[in-house]
C-alpha cells in the first residue's frame, strides 16, 4: 500500500508538471504558435482515443460508432450554448430554431455527455449482440445512420440540418490566455475517472470480457449488462470529447464526423498500444503533431536553391502519414506501450514482461 | 405508373449490377478469412484510375485488359503485404490493418490527382444514349446486369466444378482442416483476391461510364455498400451477393424516387443492421454454432 | 517517451519558429486545391499568383517590404480548414485571402478572428461568411443576391416548377439554394428541393425526380466534382430544359461535360473575360499571356487560358489586400483591421467598397452559358438587382 | 470421503436431448447429484459429457428437458417447443405446471454453480491474482459509480483478501503475481478452480480437472478435491478421463456413451459393469 502510495503521489506530480509545462507552453508561445494548436488539439483527442480504448482495448468490443457519439455530444453542447442573440444568424434557414435558451459551458459539456450516453443505450440493446467484425459493422451504420440523420432538414430548426454551426463559447472564451489550461483540466478530469473505472472491479470484470467471453460469462459476469456499460460509459466520455472538439474548433459541421473520423482515432488507439491508457494519451499528441504540425512541411512545394524539391506536393503528408500508420499495425502491433501503463513500466515489467 | 418508376428501376438494376461485382470480392474474402477487406472498395477506385491514366497512353482496346491485369496485381499485392502476416494474429489485427490500407490507398490516390475529379473515358458502345419505353439512358445500364448474371453464373461453376473452386469451398469450411489436408492456403486466399479484384475491375468499368468522375473517395461507399449486400445475401454466398446488390440497388432508387434523398445512404445501414439483427445469415447464408 | 517529447517540444519553442527576414509581409492565400473545391481553388490562387508578379512589393512607413505569399491547402472541407487556417496564423500572415466556398471560410473565420488576422474573402458567397466574424471582409457578391438574379433568370427563360438540388453540407450550395428557392417562389414559381450527400456519383435518380416533379428548370449550386456527373447524367437522360447554377460552375469541368452533348447549362459569374473596360481587358491580356509562359499553371487552370472569374477575383483581392497594407502604413494584423473598412478600389472585377458588414457593395452578375459546340463559355447577360 | 453427504439432490437433470443441426449429441439424459456428493461422469471421447456441462451452464440451450439447481429451474425447454402452452403428450407430467425457462450463464453462476473448463480458459492478460478477483466480481455490492469514486474500499479490499486467501488454499499464493497463461499446467488447472470458488458455489463443475498430470500431480489432485468440497460445503460433480481418480473420490458415477446413459452407479457397480467395460474396451457387434 505504501509503495502504491508513493507511486500515486509520484504520477500526480508529473502530471501536474505537465499541467504547468501546457501552461507555461502558452503563455510564452502566444496563442498564435502551432504548439498550442497541438496540445489543445492533442489533448482532445487523447480524450476520444482513451474512451475508444475503453471499449476497443479493455472491453474487447470492437466498436466503429465512435464519430457517431462525438457528433451527438458536439451537436448537444454547440445547440444547448449558442448564445441568444445569434441564433437568428446561425439558423438563418430556420427563422433562429427551436431551441430558445441557452446553459453554461460546465452544465453543456455534461448533457453533451449524456445524451451521447442516451444515444448509446439505445443503440447498444440491438448491436451489442452482435460479435466481432458485425458489431463493427453495426456500429459504424450506426454512426452513418445518425449523421443523415442530424443533416435532415426537418429537424433543421434543432440541427440547423447540415449548415455550420457556430458562434457558441469556444475555448477560448472560457478561459481567456490559458485554454490550454482548460483542455488540460477538462479531459485530465475524464481520463482520471476513466482509470478509477478500469482499476476498479468493473474495469477487470471489462478485461475478462475482452480475454475470454465463456469464461467471463462463467465467472457470473453478465455480458450484455457489462458491454452496455462500457459502451455507454465510452459513449458518454466520446460525447464530451465531441463538445470540446467542437469548442476547439470554434465551428461545427455533420459533414466532418465521418467514418474516416472514427478511423484516424482506431488508428491513435493501435499506435499507443491497445489496452493501455497512458500509451492512446501519447499517440494522440504525436498523431496531431505529426499531421498538423511537423508533417506539414510534406504538404508545400518547396524549391530549394533552383531545384523544385521532389515528390512535395499537397496531399503527400497523408501519404507518408499512411505508411508510417501500416508499418506501425504491421510490425509494432503491440504500438507504443503494448497494453502497459506508463507508470506500471518499473514495478510490473518483471511479473508482465516475457510476454508476446 | 410504371412509366415514372421505369427510368428508376433502370437505373437502380444497373446500380445494384455493379454493386454486385463489388460484392463478390467481399463474399468470397469474407468466406475464407473472415476479414471485412475495407481496402475493397478502394481498390475498385483505383481501378478507375487506371483507367484515367492508361487511357492517355494506351489505346482503348489495350487499356481495359491492362485495368483489370493492374487492379488483380494491387489486390494481389494488398493481400500478400497487408493481410498475409497477419495471418495468425487476433482478427482484429487483421481488420485495423484492413482499415489502414484503405487510408492509405485513400490518401496516395488523393495525393496523385490532388483531390480533384478525374473524367473517366468514353467508352464506345457503352456510352451511347439509348431509349427504353419511357426511359432514356445509356447503353451501359442494360449491358451491367446481364454481364452481371453471366459473370456470376461463370463464378458459381468454377467455385463448383474446379479443384481450386473446390479448394475454396474447403477452406471457408475449415481452414485449419483443409491445411492439414494439404491444401496450399496462401494459394486459396490469393486467388479469391484476384477474382474479386478482376471482378471490381470489371465494376469500375461499368460504374464509371456510367457515373463518369473519379475521385479519391468515390469507391468508398459502394464499397460499403456492396459490403452490405453480401451480408444481406448471405455471406459466402455469391449468388446472394447479386441478389442482395440488386436489390440495394432498387431500393436505393425507389427512396429517392420517393424524395428521401437524403436518407438512400442511411437506408442502406438500416437494412444491414435490421438484417445483422433478425437474419444475420442472411438470405442466402448456412447457420453456424460456435463451439465452446 | 513523454519526456522525449516534452523536450522535443521545448526545443521547438526555443528555436525561433521563423527567422525573420527583413521587410518580408506575409499574406495568407487560405484557399482549397485539392477536394471538391480544388480546381476553383487553385485557379483563384492562380490570380492571386499573377497579381503578386505584378505587385511583389509594397512600401510601408517609406519602406520597401517584399511580400510573401502563405499558400495553405484547406481541402475544400470546413475540419481540415481549420488546421489549415491555424497553421496560416502560426506563421505570422499579415493578412489572409481566402477562400473559395464558403463553409471552409466560416470554419477558417474563427481562428483568424482569434488571432485578430483580418480575411479578405474572394468567392464566398455565403452571407455568414462576414456576418458572424468581425475580421472577414469579402469582395465578390452575395447568395441573396446570386439567387435572386438566377430566379430572375430562370424565369426569364420561362420556367414555371424548378427543381432544386444541393448537397448536404455544403453551405455554400445549400444557402444559394435557398435564397433562389425564396426568390423563385417569390415571382409566382413552384419548387421542388432536394439534397445529396457527400460522395453521390448517382444522379440518375434525383434527374428523374426533376422530370416525374414535371420541372422545366433544374437549379444545382454544387462544386464541380457533382456538377460534371449531373451534366452528364442529365445528358443521358435527354434532358431538354436548362441546368442553372452559380459561380461556382464557371469552370472547365462544366465545358467539358456539357461539351458535345445536348444540354443547356448557365451559371451566374463574377466577371467576364470579355469585359471591355480597359482594367479587365489590360488583366484578361496580361493573365494569359503568362498562364501561357508556364505550363504548369496552364495546367492549374484547368489546361487552357480561359479566364475563370474567380481568378480576377484573386487578382483584385491580392491589391484589396496591398491597399489595406498602404492605407494602414503598417505590416501589423491589428492595423490593417483598422484600415480594412475604409479601402477602396477600383478593381478588374468592378468597384470595391466596404459596408458595415464587411462586404463589397456590388451589384452585377455574369449569366454565361456553356456553349456545347465551342467549348467555351458565351456570355449571355448581365444581370442587377430590381431589373 | 465426506461425511456430509445426504440425498437432497442438488441437481437433476430430466430427459436432456441437445442435438446440432442433425446431430444427437445427448439423448435423453436424466441424472441428480446429491448435496455433498461428488459425482463423476465418464464415458469415451464424443459421449456428449462436456456438452452435458455445457447444458447446465447455460452456455448451450438444451433442444429439451429440464434442469433444476436445489428445486429452480435452470433450463425448462418443452420437447414440443416454447411456443406450446398445453403440455401434453409423451412428458406431460414432466412439463406440468411448469413454464419455459432459460437462464444465461452468469444467472447460473449467480445460482451457485461454478466450472472449469477443459480446456483451460484463464484470462490470458491478467495474473494469477486477477484471475481470481474477477471470480469475486459476481457477490460485489457496488455499482459502477460507487466503484468508480472508491466509495467501495472496504468491499474491494474484503475482495482482495478474499482472493488472496483463496490463492493460499490451491497452494499459489507465491505465484499471484505471475501472469495466469505463464503458469505450468498442473498450476492452471488450480487456478481455474480458485478463480471457479471465488464465486462462492455449492456445486463445483470440474470438467478433466486431472487432463494432463503425472500419476502423483493426479493423486494429490484427488486429495485437493475432496479437501475444497470438505472446507466450502461443496457438491462436486466432475468430468474426468483418470479411472484410479474417479475410483478414488467419488461417491457414485455415470456414464455416457453416444450421448445416452449407460450405466450408473458406485465405482465398484461400475467397474464391473459390462456395459461399460464394452464401452470402453469396444466389442464385437452381436
Amino acid at each position: 500500500m505504501k509503495k502504491g502510495n508513493k507511486r500515486l503521489i509520484i504520477s500526480l506530480v508529473f502530471v501536474a508538471l505537465l499541467y504547468a509545462a501546457g501552461c507555461l507552453i502558452e503563455h510564452t508561445a502566444g496563442t498564435k504558435s502551432m504548439v498550442v494548436t497541438v496540445l489543445q488539439k492533442g489533448a482532445v483527442y487523447a480524450l476520444i482515443a482513451v474512451s475508444m480504448n475503453l471499449l476497443n482495448g479493455f472491453t474487447g468490443l470492437f466498436s466503429l460508432g465512435q464519430a457517431g457519439f462525438m457528433l451527438v455530444g458536439a451537436y448537444s453542447y454547440a445547440i444547448l450554448t449558442i448564445p441568444m442573440a445569434k441564433r437568428a444568424a446561425v439558423y438563418q434557414y430556420y427563422n433562429g430554431g427551436w431551441v430558445q435558451f441557452t446553459i453554461g459551458v460546465i452544465p453543456a459539456l455534461l448533457v453533451a455527455g449524456i445524451v451521447a450516453a442516451l444515444f448509446a443505450a439505445l443503440i447498444g440493446m440491438p448491436v451489442l449482440r452482435l460479435k466481432g467484425d458485425y458489431l463493427a459493422i453495426a456500429t459504424l451504420g450506426f454512426a452513418e445512420i445518425i449523421r443523415a440523420i442530424v443533416q435532415w432538414d426537418t429537424i433543421g430548426p434543432l440541427t440547423n440540418g447540415s449548415n455550420l454551426l457556430k458562434t457558441y463559447p469556444t475555448l477560448k472564451n472560457i478561459m481567456p490566455g490559458n485554454t490550454v489550461l482548460f483542455t488540460f483540466i477538462v479531459v485530465g478530469i475524464c481520463i482520471g475517472l476513466i482509470l478509477l473505472l478500469i482499476n476498479s472491479t468493473y474495469g477487470r470484470a471489462f478485461k475478462a470480457i475482452r480475454d475470454d467471453e465463456v469464461a467471463a460469462e462463467a465467472m457470473g459476469i453478465n455480458l450484455f449488462h457489462h458491454k452496455q456499460m462500457a459502451f455507454v460509459i465510452s459513449s458518454f466520455f466520446a460525447g464530451i470529447g465531441g463538445a470540446l472538439l467542437a469548442m476547439y474548433q470554434g465551428s461545427l459541421q455533420a459533414n466532418s464526423f465521418k467514418s474516416s473520423m472514427t478511423y484516424e482515432i482506431l488508428l491513435i488507439v493501435v499506435i499507443g498500444g491497445m489496452g493501455s491508457v497512458s500509451g492512446s494519451i501519447m499517440a494522440s499528441f504525436l498523431f496531431i503533431a505529426c499531421s498538423e504540425w511537423w508533417l506539414r512541411f510534406l504538404d508545400a512545394e518547396t524549391v530549394l536553391g533552383n531545384i523544385k524539391v521532389p515528390l512535395l506536393a499537397p496531399g503527400f503528408r497523408m501519404v507518408v502519414f499512411s505508411v508510417v500508420i501500416m508499418v506501425v499495425v504491421l510490425f509494432f502491433r503491440k504500438g507504443i506501450m503494448g497494453d502497459r501503463e506508463l507508470w506500471e513500466l518499473g514495478s510490473r515489467r518483471g511479473a508482465k514482461g516475457g510476454r508476446k | 405508373m410504371f412509366d415514372t418508376l421505369l427510368p428508376y428501376l433502370l437505373a437502380g438494376v444497373s446500380v445494384g449490377g455493379q454493386y454486385a461485382l463489388i460484392a463478390v470480392g467481399y463474399t468470397l474474402v469474407y468466406g475464407i478469412l473472415r476479414l471485412i477487406n475495407f481496402a475493397h472498395g478502394d481498390i475498385f477506385t483505383a481501378a478507375g484510375f487506371f483507367m484515367v491514366y492508361l487511357v492517355a497512353s494506351v489505346p482503348l482496346p489495350l487499356a481495359i485488359p491492362l485495368v483489370i491485369i493492374l487492379t488483380v496485381v494491387l489486390g494481389f499485392v494488398v493481400e500478400r503485404v497487408a493481410y498475409k502476416p497477419l495471418r495468425s494474429a487476433p482478427r482484429m489485427s487483421i481488420m485495423i490493418s484492413a482499415i489502414g490500407v484503405s487510408y492509405l490507398l485513400q490518401n496516395l490516390m488523393w495525393y496523385v490527382t490532388g483531390g480533384l475529379a478525374k473524367q473517366y473515358p468514353v467508352l464506345p458502345g457503352l456510352s451511347q444514349t439509348i431509349q427504353i419505353g419511357s426511359a432514356t439512358t445509356k447503353l451501359v445500364t442494360i449491358v451491367t446486369p446481364i454481364l452481371t448474371i453471366a459473370l456470376v453464373v461463370a463464378l458459381v461453376m468454377l467455385i463448383n466444378h474446379t479443384k481450386i473452386g473446390m479448394a475454396m469451398r474447403a477452406v471457408s469450411v475449415d481452414f485449419e482442416t483443409s491445411q492439414l489436408m494439404g491444401i496450399k492456403i496462401n494459394n486459396v486466399i490469393s486467388v479469391t483476391f484476384i477474382i474479386g479484384s478482376a471482378m471490381a475491375a470489371i465494376g469500375s468499368l461499368l460504374y464509371f461510364t456510367n457515373y463518369t468522375a473519379v475521385t479519391p473517395t468515390v469507391g468508398a461507399m459502394p464499397g460499403l455498400k456492396a459490403f452490405v449486400a453480401a451480408v444481406f445475401g448471405g455471406i459466402g454466398s455469391i449468388p446472394g451477393a447479386m441478389i442482395g446488390a440488386l436489390i440495394i440497388g432498387i431500393c436505393e432508387n425507389l427512396i429517392k424516387a420517393a424524395g428521401w434523398t437524403a436518407f438512400s445512404d442511411a437506408f442502406t445501414f438500416a437494412l444491414l443492421i435490421v438484417v445483422l439483427l433478425f437474419r444475420p445469415t442472411g438470405l442466402f447464408g448456412e447457420k453456424t454454432t460456435d463451439k465452446v | 517517451m513523454k519526456k522525449l517529447i516534452a523536450l522535443v517540444l521545448a526545443v521547438m519553442l526555443l528555436v525561433p519558429a521563423f527567422a525573420m527576414a527583413d521587410n518580408v509581409i506575409r499574406i495568407g492565400v487560405f484557399e482549397p486545391s485539392t477536394g471538391d473545391n480544388g480546381a476553383g481553388g487553385k485557379q483563384e490562387i492562380l490570380g492571386i499568383e499573377y497579381a503578386n508578379s505584378l505587385a511583389p512589393t509594397v512600401t510601408i512607413g517609406g519602406e520597401e517590404y517584399t511580400v510573401e505569399l502563405v499558400i495553405e491547402d484547406n481541402q475544400s472541407l470546413t475540419d481540415k480548414a481549420i488546421s489549415a487556417a491555424q497553421s496560416l496564423v502560426s506563421k505570422d500572415v499579415s493578412v489572409v485571402l481566402g477562400s473559395y466556398g464558403s463553409g471552409v471560410s466560416m470554419a477558417g473565420g474563427d481562428v483568424f478572428a482569434e488571432a485578430g488576422v483580418p480575411a479578405i474573402g474572394v468567392s464566398c458567397t455565403n452571407p455568414n461568411v462576414t456576418l458572424l466574424c468581425d475580421y472577414y471582409w469579402r469582395i465578390c457578391f452575395l447568395d441573396p443576391f446570386q439567387g435572386t438574379v438566377m430566379a430572375n433568370f430562370a424565369k426569364e427563360l420561362g420556367a414555371t416548377k424548378a427543381y432544386v438540388l444541393t448537397m448536404l453540407g455544403e453551405d455554400y450550395g445549400v444557402g444559394l439554394g435557398k435564397y433562389f428557392v425564396e426568390a423563385f417562389k417569390g415571382l409566382g414559381g413552384e419548387v421542388v428541393e432536394e439534397n445529396f450527400t457527400e460522395g453521390t456519383s448517382d444522379f440518375a435518380a434525383y434527374i428523374n425526380n426533376a422530370v416525374s416533379n414535371g420541372c422545366d428548370v433544374v437549379f444545382a449550386p454544387c462544386a464541380t466534382t457533382y456538377a460534371a456527373l449531373i451534366i452528364d447524367q442529365a445528358a443521358a437522360q435527354g434532358i431538354s430544359f436548362p441546368l442553372l447554377a452559380g459561380d461556382t460552375w464557371e469552370n472547365s469541368a462544366i465545358l467539358n461535360a456539357a461539351k458535345g452533348k445536348n444540354i443547356k447549362v448557365y451559371c451566374s459569374t463574377f466577371f467576364d473575360e470579355n469585359d471591355d473596360a480597359a482594367a479587365a481587358a489590360e488583366f484578361v491580356t496580361g493573365f494569359k499571356a503568362w498562364l501561357n509562359a508556364d505550363s504548369g499553371k496552364m495546367t492549374n487552370n484547368g489546361g487552357n487560358d480561359i479566364v475563370a472569374a474567380v481568378s480576377a477575383l484573386g487578382f483584385d483581392a491580392y491589391n484589396v489586400a496591398l491597399a489595406a497594407i498602404k492605407a494602414a502604413d503598417s505590416a501589423d494584423a491589428a492595423a490593417i483591421v483598422e484600415a480594412l473598412p475604409g479601402v477602396t478600389y477600383e478593381g478588374v472585377t468592378g468597384a470595391i467598397a466596404f459596408d458595415d458588414v464587411g462586404d463589397a457593395k456590388k451589384d452585377m452578375a455574369y449569366i454565361k452559358f456553356a456553349n456545347p459546340e465551342t467549348g467555351a463559355f458565351d456570355f449571355v447577360k448581365t444581370q442587377k438587382v430590381g431589373e | 470421503m465426506s461425511e456430509v453427504k445426504t440425498n437432497v439432490p442438488v441437481l437433476r437433470l430430466e430427459n436432456i436431448t441437445m442435438q446440432f443441426g442433425g446431430v444427437v449429441a445427448i439423448n435423453n439424459l436424466s441424472l441428480e447429484v446429491n448435496q455433498g456428493e461428488i459425482v463423476a461422469l465418464i464415458g469415451p471421447n464424443g459421449a456428449g459429457k462436456t456438452t452435458a456441462f455445457n447444458c447446465v451452464t447455460g452456455v448451450y440451450e438444451p433442444t429439451n428437458g429440464i434442469v433444476d439447481f436445489h428445486g429452480k429451474p435452470i433450463v425448462v425447454n418443452h420437447p414440443q417447443g416454447k411456443m406450446v402452452k398445453q403440455y401434453g403428450g409423451i412428458n406431460g407430467d414432466l412439463y406440468k405446471d411448469r413454464k419455459p425457462v432459460v437462464h444465461t450463464p452468469d444467472k447460473i453462476t449467480h445460482m451457485g454453480i461454478a466450472r472449469t473448463f477443459q480446456n483451460i480458459r484463464l484470462f490470458k492478460s491478467q495474473t494469477a491474482f486477477e484471475n481470481v478477483l474477477i471470480g469475486t466480481h459476481l457477490r460485489r455490492s457496488s455499482n459502477f459509480l460507487t466503484a468508480t469514486f472508491r466509495l467501495n474500499m472496504k468491499e474491494e479490499k474484503a475482495m482482495r483478501e478474499k482472493a488472496m486467501n483463496l490463492l493460499e488454499i490451491v497452494g499459489l499464493a507465491d505465484v499471484a503475481n505471475e501472469l495466469a497463461t505463464s503458469l505450468p499446467y498442473g498450476k492452471q488447472r488450480r487456478l481455474e478452480i480458485a478463480r471457479a470458488l471465488a464465486t462462492d458455489p455449492t456445486l463445483l463443475l470440474l470438467d478433466e480437472p486431472a487432463a494432463g498430470m503425472n500419476p502423483q500431480e493426479t493423486d494429490e489432485l484427488g486429495e485437493f478435491i475432496v479437501d475444497i468440497k470438505n472446507q466450502f460445503n461443496l457438491t462436486v460433480f466432475m468430468i474426468e478421463h483418470h479411472m484410479n481418480l474417479v475410483m478414488d473420490i467419488s461417491d457414485r458415477i455415470y456414464v455416457l456413451d453416444f450421448g445416452k446413459q449407460i450405466a450408473e452407479g458406485t465405482p465398484e457397480e461400475i467397474q464391473k459393469n459390462p456395459v461399460v467395460i464394452a464401452a470402453y474396451l469396444g466389442v464385437d457387434e452381436e
